[in-house]
């Protein structure tokens, strides 16, 4: 356990005291205010708000979301073998390091070709210009 | 304190490990909402990697532990991508993802 | 070496089997396989006989394991099944196998290419080389093998193939049922042969000869008797017995000469150079046990002089060439048997291979004969010395080989066995009549050989029709005439003049006896054992002796049917009832059909059908039947009460059920599912821990 | 590093080594180092940057900005403090008031987290964490959530859409932002931001910027990335005023809007320190080795040039951003997440594989030494 | 290990097990996914303090950043026309789960004392060192020499789950 982290502990804590620091101090500092029925409402440019802030189901977030979570875990388990590589170059041995990290991150390119070309990185599917192909 | 000593050796990781086991069990079993059973799936799996790494530090001093947990969180986040495409397109299908309802498959 | 002798076996094998897939597609019906097949062995064989005159002994055995049977002692512990028993099967490749090999070899090639000739035209041309080469495998394998068992498989092997060869022409009754005699009565000459390998194996626990030489050294066995008898001499009388049948010997000869049925070189390969030769060949192969038995040996003697000795005075009264020669096989494989008995273990193997070449060219040179005039009666032939000289000058060579004259190899074996039968007669007295009627035999034997070329060559045609037809035969038929011919002469076998000259110390003096003397030593085989100078001086008295019966036998022969001074026609009437005795062979077909088979076997026959009929059927079969009645009722009744309700009902019900309840267990909520796969792992757990 | 422990303590520690401060224990100094850190250096940053970005805006539009409170306006971040301080913090009736208040708190704990492996000096590094740059990257994922439940609890439309298009946008341009960092572990083969800084000096590979023409490009990759996930202006489409009121903050009142403004800014801070600390040398002075100049300078004052150095080249890229606010217009929802995932992120891999293969061909040199290697006939080898 | 840090390990642990409980009982799935991030981040403590340094940093970029940032989407994706039926009560299956997860403890606890003491009993020697060092290197070795069959086979996984959930969350056609 590095002495490092214990830094990053106490950074952590003080950041998080902050956010109820401030906003304690704003609790103490202002003066009462009287909830009015309109300005609790949800703020909609001044028009009363209609219907739960309903969203329209849109599935596009959650593709994205899941190519981000693939790279992501490919980024983190490059990682490590790329913090080798230096040190391979050196020893000679650098062939081998980088040919294990290409087959990993060229079958993740092949991935997001197959989203590319599927059209699943479009975020506004039009309906002509995305119909799936066969 | 023996707490302190407790906490701090492999037994407090193993008590983690075992409570977050049986929180995972017990929301994988009673959770309604599919994607409550997917939270208890990650649960179990966490626990798992937390028994890695305890054993890997405590018994025997060797990176091994560590790869395995490395591993199991590279594969759950996988996972749990597919399995939430697959509760979304359940969704989809039925407009609810109560896990009741998923019973396509009954006698 | 012992390898190139698989080979020797497998060529003709391999020809027998594509002869038979597809001989009758190949180019000439592929008789060219066969003889090709046969020539590669021959080919094989020359270097093994080469080596052995050139080095003088040959020695390999080559084993490999046909079977291995693991002991079951845990199971059982009877002796005999748990004790461990590997079944080693092999090659034995000595001077016997070499001498053999190349005899059996150089005669079948011969035959082979004489019958490309003689079975030209014929329908079943192809089958008849696939046979004829299934059977030289045979006698090559029984030559070479090591083990009696695969020994015994190549003597069924021949058995088989002289049924089927004897057989060939089976559209006529009489070959057919000559073709049956044959294998009936060889068979039982085999079965006896079995028992004898059974009884070997039951005393030295295994049935390769090698290891049989050694129990003999060791004097395993002499001790253990079988059912009271001393099992060696069971064992020396059911080999004997198997020679019998195969050599044609006393009791059972009956079948050689209705073999004749068969095509000539059938006849010269199987009935004179080979099959017949195997009976004897047995006989060497296992001599240390007859030596062993020692009361075997006598009746061996005895039952080779007699069946010499008649054999021969049947052939004087026969009129068909192809019979005269099967009778002077019979007597002259008596003659070996003989040797056999009396010790003269060297003469009578020389005198099997001698007898091979001379007998073997008379054959087919009757069969070229045959060929032309297209007849096989003698008295329709006369005169064919003009129109066939070479088969007529073969012919003479070999008929001079069997009767004996001397410069003839003929002579050299014979007349040896003839000496070491003397000696063996002065030595016991009581069998002193063995020799005489050998002595009588080689006189008889040269008067109706010559008695035989008289009536074919000599004198005027006593059929124009046909003495107008004859010719020469072609040279593929005579080419082999010629070679056989040439191996009758003595210089092949024993020296320049073939007399046996005996220097002081007994030493032989030729190549034939340094091999057989080697073979003795290696197997242990004491031969005669009479002292040197009885030896010496019988072996004197018997050259004269046989000397004045061959001579006798000529000049009567010359004077009865050359010159026709004495009619053989007075003679005849002179001893009515012995030539009839003689033309009927002594009546034992007659006996046999209606002595054994009528009065002993068809009784019993009788005997057991009534007894099945009887016993079998009335008490068992329809006692049976009432039981099995009864039965059938109580099982209905148990069937439709028991099983059909309970049983498949029951268990239809039960199966619904079990159904039912699994079912409710599938209720298709995934959790269900878990909670059933949790409470498992819980079950794991509390047994992982505990 | 000598001592990898909280070292901005430690070198306190050193300063007062005589005194009676020295019987204080380590945790004590990295508390205070946090507090330094954050309260003099962070939240003061994020108060001034509006003030300054407000005065370049103005100037680049030709008018003149806050100039009232103080000389110049430069109080004017004080005052906008106090004034959200004093406004009336609710919480929307639908919203539920739990995650409402632990939004912000993953927002700015997601920003100030990061200062830690951020080396402003050789020796001065709050704390030099072993997996510094990684740690940053972990850190910097957390505001993703914190914005999402924050948009979530407060219960509007438009707030639940802007949070949810920002979301998705800082996740997504997360993947460019790492995809060009490894490229720099590459060359440098650790995650300590400390030695990827001592790599970076001139007689070793001298900016990593200059290392080769991969990691050229992936340092522009990286700062754009750096941008788009603090919302900034070409990307900032979540707040966008003319379309979603103000994306995921609608509801957000007084300090609260306050603190995620506050966040938003420290966290280009922390972006551009990266970039500056990953890419231009932190803290190396180009040209010069302090430690073989020709007067050896008391450390405290070695310190206070490195720390110039680093912070000039960091407010310079802030300047950059703020500068971009004005310039560039906003981009399309679609063409934003089409240039992040068909345009940075295969060019960010593209990278990596130049990296790989230059460091492969060269062992490891940069462009300067191989070519200062051809003049000097290879003396230079790394 | 001084005192102090003992007791953060202590905060973390308990961080990590409070909100775990949280997760498994909570009615509303949204609060149960925040807590789930929380408890992700307790357990990334609580790797650092078991020397698991790197995979701390793995476990808080790939659960925190990407795991939850799912779970939201997902949550929200699907919850939003549940926003008043948010609860998610009255499962048929809470007794047996009680039954279930509460019937594991005590042999989860036989059997992890057992562990517990077996390893006591034999700590490695070099265990405080091994906690100490950075562990980057050390899995960046491993993964070269003996894991790298692992680390290209959980390529191909990453890739079937990318297309498959790709293909999953296709908008209808």
């Amino acid at each position: 356990m590095e002495t490092g982290y214990i830094s990053a502990f106490w950074f952590i804590v003080v950041a998080a005291i902050t956010v109820p620091l401030m906003l304690g101090v704003g609790a103490l500092l202002r003066p009462k205010s009287i909830p009015t029925r309109r300005g609790t409402q949800a703020y909609e440019c001044g028009e009363d708000p209609i219907g739960s802030a309903w969203v329209k189901f849109n599935i596009r977030f959650y593709v994205v979301a899941i190519i981000f979570i693939i790279f992501d875990v490919e980024v983190a388990a490059v990682l490590p073998v790329a913090t080798q590589f230096k040190e391979a170059v050196l020893s000679g041995s650098a062939g081998f390091v980088f040919a294990e990290i290409f087959l990993f991150v060229a079958l993740l390119v092949l991935g997001l070709i197959y989203c590319w070309v599927r059209g699943d990185l479009e975020w506004v599917k039009g309906v002509t210009q995305n119909a799936p192909r066969k | 304190m023996n707490l302190l000593d407790f906490s701090n050796s492999i037994e407090g990781y193993l008590l983690v490990s075992s409570i977050l086991l049986t929180l995972g069990i017990f929301s994988v079993l009673t959770r309604k909402n599919a994607i409550g059973i997917l939270l208890g799936v990650e649960l179990i799996l966490n626990a798992a990697g937390i028994n890695f790494v305890a054993f890997s530090k405590f018994h025997s001093a060797a990176i091994d532990g560590q790869m395995v947990t490395l591993f199991i969180i590279l594969i759950a986040a996988a996972e749990a991508a597919v399995a939430l495409a697959i509760i979304l397109r359940f969704y989809r299908l039925k407009q609810t993802i109560d896990a009741d309802e998923a019973s396509l498959l009954r006698n | 070496m012992a390898q190139s002798c698989l080979w020797i076996v497998a060529l003709p094998l391999t020809a027998f089997v594509i002869q038979a897939l597809v001989g009758k597609r190949l180019p000439r019906q592929g008789d060219w396989v066969s003889v090709l097949a046969i020539l590669g062995s021959f080919a094989l064989a020359t270097p093994i006989f080469l080596k052995l005159l050139a080095t003088g002994a040959v020695h390999e055995t080559l084993q490999f394991n046909w079977m291995v049977m693991p002991g079951v002692d845990a199971v059982s512990n009877s002796p005999i099944l748990n004790k461990a028993v590997t079944l080693t099967v092999g090659v034995l490749v000595n001077n016997l196998t070499a001498i053999m090999l190349f005899m059996v070899t150089l005669c079948a090639s011969l035959i082979h290419i004489f019958s490309t000739g003689y079975m030209h035209g014929e329908s079943r041309y192809h089958l008849f080389f696939a046979y004829i080469s299934l059977f030289s495998a045979g006698m090559l394998g029984l030559v070479i093998s090591d083990n009696l068992l695969t020994l015994f498989m190549c003597w069924e092997v021949m058995g088989l193939c002289s049924y089927l060869l004897i057989g060939f022409y089976y559209q006529k009754l009489s070959a057919n049922n000559a073709s049956l005699k044959a294998f009936m009565t060889t068979r039982v000459g085999d079965v006896m042969f079995f028992l004898g390998i059974c009884g070997l194996y039951y005393v030295f626990g295994t049935s390769n000869l090698s290891q049989i030489y050694e129990g003999i050294k060791t004097g395993v066995g002499s001790d253990v008797t079988l059912l009271g008898i001393p099992a060696l001499a069971f064992i020396g009388f059911m080999l004997m017995m198997g020679t019998i049948g195969k050599s044609a010997q006393f009791p059972l000869q009956v079948w050689l000469p209705d073999a004749m049925e068969g095509p000539t070189p059938v006849s010269a390969l199987i009935h004179a150079a080979t099959m017949v030769a195997a009976g004897v060949f047995l006989l060497v192969r296992t001599y240390p046990v007859l030596e062993a038995a020692k009361v075997v040996l006598p009746v061996i003697a005895t039952v080779g002089a007699l069946t010499a000795f008649l054999a021969a005075c049947i052939a004087l009264v026969q009129v068909d060439i192809k019979k005269v020669l099967a009778y002077s096989t019979i007597s002259q494989l008596g003659f070996m048997v003989l040797g056999m008995g009396v010790g003269s273990f060297a003469p009578g193997f020389m005198h099997v291979i001698t007898h091979a070449c001379f007998k073997a060219c008379l054959f087919l040179a009757s069969g070229s004969v045959i060929h032309s005039v297209h007849t096989q009666d003698m008295r329709e032939m006369g005169g064919l010395r003009s129109k066939m000289p070479i088969t007529f000058l073969t012919m003479f060579i070999a008929t001079l080989a069997i009767a004996g004259v001397p410069g003839f190899s003929g002579f050299v074996s014979k007349d040896r066995i003839l000496g070491d039968a003397l000696a063996y007669g002065m030595t016991h007295p009581s069998q002193m009549w063995i020799p005489v009627l050998g002595f009588i035999t080689a006189g008889l034997t040269a008067f109706y050989m010559f008695r035989l070329i008289f009536m074919t060559f000599f004198g005027h045609a006593r059929d124009e029709h046909k003495h107008h037809h004859a010719h020469e035969s072609p040279i593929t038929m005579t080419f082999p005439l010629m070679v056989l011919a040439a191996l009758s002469f003595a210089i092949v076998f024993a020296g320049p003049t073939g007399i046996h000259s005996v220097d002081a110390n007994l030493l032989p003096i030729h190549w034939f006896d340094h091999a057989l003397d080697h073979v003795k030593t290696e197997m242990g085989v004491q031969g005669l054992h009479a002292s040197e100078e009885v030896e010496h001086h019988a072996h004197s008295l018997a050259m004269i002796v046989s000397l004045v019966v061959a001579g006798l036998g000529i000049f009567l022969s010359a004077l009865t049917y050359l010159k026709k001074v004495i009619s053989a026609a007075a003679f005849e009437k002179a001893l009515k009832p012995v030539h009839t005795l003689l033309w009927n062979k002594y009546y034992f077909d007659d006996l046999y059909i209606k002595v054994v088979i009528q009065k002993l076997f068809l009784p019993l026959t009788v005997l057991m059908a009534k007894f099945d009929d009887k016993v079998v059927d009335h008490i068992f079969v329809d006692g049976w039947a009432k039981v099995a009645m009864v039965l059938k009722s109580v099982i209905a009744k148990f069937d439709d009460v028991v099983v059909d309700k309970l049983a498949v009902d029951g268990s239809g019900t039960v199966v619904s059920a079990g159904g039912w309840v699994l079912r409710q267990f599938q209720t298709g909520k995934v959790q269900q599912y878990l909670i059933l796969t949790f409470i498992v792992f819980g079950m794991l757990l509390f047994y992982m821990t505990r | 590093m000598p001592v990898n422990s909280a070292l901005f303590a430690q070198s306190l520690t050193q300063w007062t080594q005589g005194t009676w401060f020295a019987s204080v224990p380590i945790w004590v100094w990295a508390l205070v180092s946090a507090l330094i850190i954050i309260y003099m250096l962070a939240l003061p940053f994020g108060g001034i940057a509006t003030y300054v970005e407000r005065k370049i805006a103005a100037d680049l539009q030709d008018r003149i900005g806050p100039n009232r409170v103080g000389p110049l306006g430069i109080f004017q971040f004080a005052a906008d403090a106090i004034k959200m301080i004093s406004k009336e913090d609710y919480v929307p009736p639908g919203g539920d008031r739990f995650l409402f208040n632990i939004a912000p708190v993953l927002v700015v704990v997601g920003s100030c987290a990061g200062f830690v492996a951020l080396p402003l000096g050789q020796y001065l590094v709050a704390g030099d964490i072993n997996i510094g740059v990684f740690y940053i990257m972990a850190i910097t994922t957390i505001i993703a959530p914190g914005i999402l439940l924050g948009s979530w609890a407060s219960e509007n439309k438009w707030s639940l859409l802007g949070g949810l298009r920002s979301a998705a946008q800082i996740v997504s341009y997360e993947i460019p932002v790492a995809l060009s960092i490894v490229p720099i572990i590459l060359i440098s083969g650790s995650l300590q931001i400390g030695e990827i800084v001592k790599q970076q000096g001139w007689h070793d590979h001298f900016w990593n910027v200059f290392h080769n023409p991969f990691t050229f490009i992936s340092f522009f990759i990286l700062f754009v990335g750096g941008l788009a996930e603090t919302n900034r202006i070409p990307f900032d489409l979540p707040e966008a005023e003319s379309e979603l009121v103000s994306g995921f903050n609608t509801e957000f009142s007084g300090m609260r809007f306050g603190l995620y403004a506050l966040g938003e800014f420290v966290d280009v801070f922390v972006m551009c320190a990266l970039v500056t600390s990953l890419y231009l040398g932190g803290w190396q002075i180009p040209f010069l080795e302090l430690d073989k100049f020709w007067v050896t300078l008391p450390s405290g004052l070695i310190a206070l040039i490195h720390v110039s150095f680093f912070l000039g080249k960091t407010f310079l890229l802030v300047f950059v951003v703020m500068w971009l606010r004005w310039t560039l217009p906003r981009l399309r929802v679609d063409q934003l997440m089409g240039l992040c995932w068909k345009g940075m992120v295969p060019v960010a891999l593209f990278n990596i594989l130049g990296t790989a293969i230059w460091m492969w061909a060269f062992k490891g040199q940069s462009m300067l030494q191989v070519v200062s290697g051809l003049f000097s006939g290879g003396g230079g080898s790394h | 290990m001084t005192n102090g840090m003992k007791w953060i390990l202590l905060i973390a642990e308990l961080l990590t097990v409070g909100s775990a409980l949280i997760v498994a009982i909570n009615p509303n799935i949204l609060y149960s996914a925040v807590f789930l991030l929380f408890s992700f981040l307790g357990i990334a403590v609580m790797y650092l303090f078991a020397g698991a340094d790197f995979l701390a940093g793995v476990q808080v970029v790939v659960y925190v950043g990407g795991v939850t940032i799912l779970i939201l989407f997902a949550i929200m994706l699907t919850q939003w026309l549940y926003r008043l039926k948010l609860k998610d009560i009255g499962s048929k299956f809470v007794v047996p789960g009680v039954v279930l997860a509460l019937g594991l403890v005590p042999f989860l606890h036989r059997g992890l004392t057992q562990l517990g003491k077996m390893v006591q009993a034999a700590p490695p020697e070099k265990m405080a060192e091994f906690a100490a060092s950075p562990k980057t290197a050390m899995i960046g070795k491993a993964l070269l020499t003996n894991y790298v069959l692992p680390f290209e086979a959980v390529t191909i996984l990453l890739l079937g789950a990318l297309v498959g959930a790709v293909w999953l969350a296709r908008p209808k056609a």
